[in-house]
């Protein structure tokens, strides 16, 4: 390819950052990995950043103690690695008599959009509590989240919650999501987007630590809910963060359910340059989840680097 | 660390003085990803050699902390982290025999984020264990 | 059982002293398993005493961290545990094509010593190099011992080294180690028994990392010694200390290998009340140690318990 | 804490500058039961994809410092300690392709307490690892 570049094809030049969440290592963290040893496995996979899940990661959270922040900021140093995303959670079913106030959730995330600043995180997902079968969130989100934009804005924390499996792009969810941003006119709101929804071939095993109960009830949802990649164009720029969602890749660099080969074309193409976080939800036998994360850097990294090749080369290396 | 089943394999023994034993003791690792609310728990279910104590009759200790079955329902800060865990103590007159016995657990979570229908979730493992002292 | 006991119905009424040796979570150790976690299970057995290998779990052994030391004594305090013996190497081939010397080995046996004493040990079991097939130890075992005799009783340590398969009790190497004590009168020299002498059934795996090579060349070692119980009559007054060497115990509390219900009435029968320290020697599948261990505790207490019921009831409890 | 088998995923990668690599590094679990000095470890040979890297033409990284395989032969001081890895380090011209390989490694131990006959023991073990970056 030659010639002048066009300002889409200026922007599909632009690179991917790389970074893993700590969720990939669920079940090894505390078994036969600590918090120290997944920095090494994620620095060694190449990646420039780092993602957690507070509540997880931090052994008293809410507030850390000062020798676990010193430690934090002494791994994030040695291993050269930066905060992106802190998870967190809105229990909104808080006992099984009763649901947080809009309060509650306010007073939950503004606590997380501190212990995320502390901690030098850019972005914050809560993960708020559903009212029914379609994963409406509960109205609480609304009020929780605007109460918090302009703490949001002083500590330059986006918030955003996770489009994620079985809840597809076009749907009602994600569409409050966007009129929200539009009406408020934030900037401390966005989308992310979990690569899960583009699934498009049937799971057999599942890592999130579900049972045969949920299994059976939510089949369908097993199976992929094959969102069109094309779909992005809609709310791509609202999309900062990308969780890569996936569960089984072989020696052959095949990912068993997730079609990167289309998705990371279409990305570039949107001139995406923000994270892809890896977050392995596969078999969770010892240390496999170590190996399968390095399988999925080393495919996206040749994708990458395929479409790079076959568009004029990669300008940013 | 722990080990990967949930229920450790030390930490399992009769509680109560030697020969007029009270219960018994199980440890079990927190198996969920993320760290849980006690309120979040609505139970521990154990099956020992086929016998069912359920939740309803423990208590569960967390730290130097015991809760009653109603008292973890209303616990909403208190929170069970991951990589940690908690015991599970069971009344039971004259304790366990020595011996292997095949225990089995079912913690019961409530996720907020999955719709209502699928609400306790039953989050199982067994194994064999040993009670070592009489 | 009623009357008056004779002298050794008395003795035989004495209780073992129960312990784990570290060698037992070999490869659980380091992957799965800390130092203080291994405290905690051997804890967990109800026993009282910890053995170590001194260059496995002192990090930077020879010589301790400060801090290191700070928490031997801290895990001590807290499990309740007393240092038993501690495992060291004399590496008599120390290059391929040299030989330490008497003076190498006396020194090498110094610094053991003087680093169990300073962790609070009782016993040291050097293990020294061999010369032959018949595992005759390199003959700078006795100046290399004899040395260090005084140093040993300063620091009131006993010298063990392990009587251990495929040398049996009645065997010149042994034999050569009770001509030692007869001539020096030493207190500090003993026998120690590793239970593997008594296995009299074969063993399908084995955990001390060896390969094809020495299961082929070394089959009927494999096929267990099976050394009569009753030859510990010849040499139990120079026993101080014992390894509880084992290999599988099913949920029945059944062993594979080992006749414990020869063993143990016969240790009671001849005053034992020394330690049984637990050397599980298994498959060594991530955590299956830590169970093995449990239920040879289970089972020995059970023997030992049904000896004493059977011989005028428990008089140590 | 390091993954069970001998060869770990991490710390597999192509050494040298990107576009003119000259070779790879392994690390590998020191696996036996107890810390070895280096000259007990007769060499490290590695096999991958079939193709062989004897421990001869290899350094070996233990912390900091690298040695030869002449120069492990007469460290008698210096330990690999157990829970620790040590790097195996590679020359090859371009070093190895993105992607997963298999690599088998074999460890020659010296045990001075087994007969001479049994000298050296091959402990060895093989997986699939990943180079990510080429
Ligand atoms: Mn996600
Ligand atoms: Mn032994």
């Amino acid at each position: 390819m030659t010639g002048i570049l066009t300002k889409r094809e200026c922007n599909a030049l632009s690179a991917f950052k790389y970074g893993v969440s700590l969720y990939s290592y669920t079940e090894d963290l505390g078994t036969v990995m600590s918090l120290e040893d997944a920095f090494d496995h994620v620095a060694g996979t190449g990646s420039t950043g780092i993602e957690i899940l507070g509540e997880t990661s931090i052994p008293t959270y809410p507030e850390p103690t000062s020798a676990w922040l010193d430690n934090w900021f002494a791994l994030l140093d040695r291993y050269r690695l930066e905060p992106t995303n802190m998870a967190a959670w809105v229990d909104t079913r808080i006992t099984i008599g009763r649901n947080m106030s809009a309060q509650e959730g306010t007073a939950q995330i503004a606590q997380d959009l501190r212990l995320a600043h502390r901690l030098g995180f850019k972005f914050l997902r809560p993960k708020f509590g559903v009212i029914d079968g379609d994963l409406t969130p509960d109205p609480i989100w609304e009020p929780a989240v605007e109460r918090n934009l302009d703490l949001a804005q002083q500590l330059d924390i986006v918030i955003l919650p996770e489009i994620h499996s079985p809840t597809p792009i076009r749907h009602p969810v994600t569409d409050a999501y966007i009129a929200f941003i539009e009406r408020t006119g934030t900037k401390n709101f966005g989308l992310m987007i979990d690569t899960g929804i583009f699934q498009d071939r049937p799971l057999n095993k599942w890592g999130g630590g579900e049972t045969d109960e949920i299994r059976k009830g939510a089949l369908s949802f097993l199976n992929g809910i094959k969102v069109p990649v094309e779909h992005l164009v809609d709310v791509i720029k609202y999309v900062p963060f990308i969780q890569a969602k996936f569960h089984h890749i072989d020696e052959t660099l095949h990912d068993h359910h997730i079609p990167w080969d289309r998705i990371i074309p279409m990305l570039k193409k949107l001139g995406y340059a923000g994270y892809l976080s890896s977050e392995y939800e596969g078999a969770r036998d010892p240390w496999v989840s170590i190996e399968q994360v390095r399988r999925q850097h080393a495919l996206i990294r040749k994708l990458e680097a395929e479409y790079d090749a076959a568009h004029g080369g990669n300008l940013h290396a | 660390m722990l080990e990967r089943s949930h229920i450790q394999s030390t930490g399992f023994h009769n509680i109560g003085p030697v020969g007029a034993r009270t219960g018994f003791e199980v440890r079990i690792r927190q198996p969920n990803y993320r760290s849980s609310r006690l309120s979040l728990i609505e139970g521990v279910d154990l099956v020992i050699d086929g016998v069912e104590y359920p939740a309803e009759q423990s208590r569960i200790r967390v730290g130097d902390r015991e809760y009653t079955h109603a008292e973890m329902a209303e616990e909403t800060v208190a929170r069970l982290y991951v990589g940690t865990f908690f015991t599970v103590i069971v009344p039971k007159e004259g304790g366990l025999a020595p011996g292997v016995h095949h225990v089995a657990s079912s913690i019961r979570f409530r996720h907020p984020y999955f719709p209502p229908q699928f609400q306790p979730v039953f989050v199982r493992d067994a194994r064999h264990a040993t009670i070592i002292l009489p």
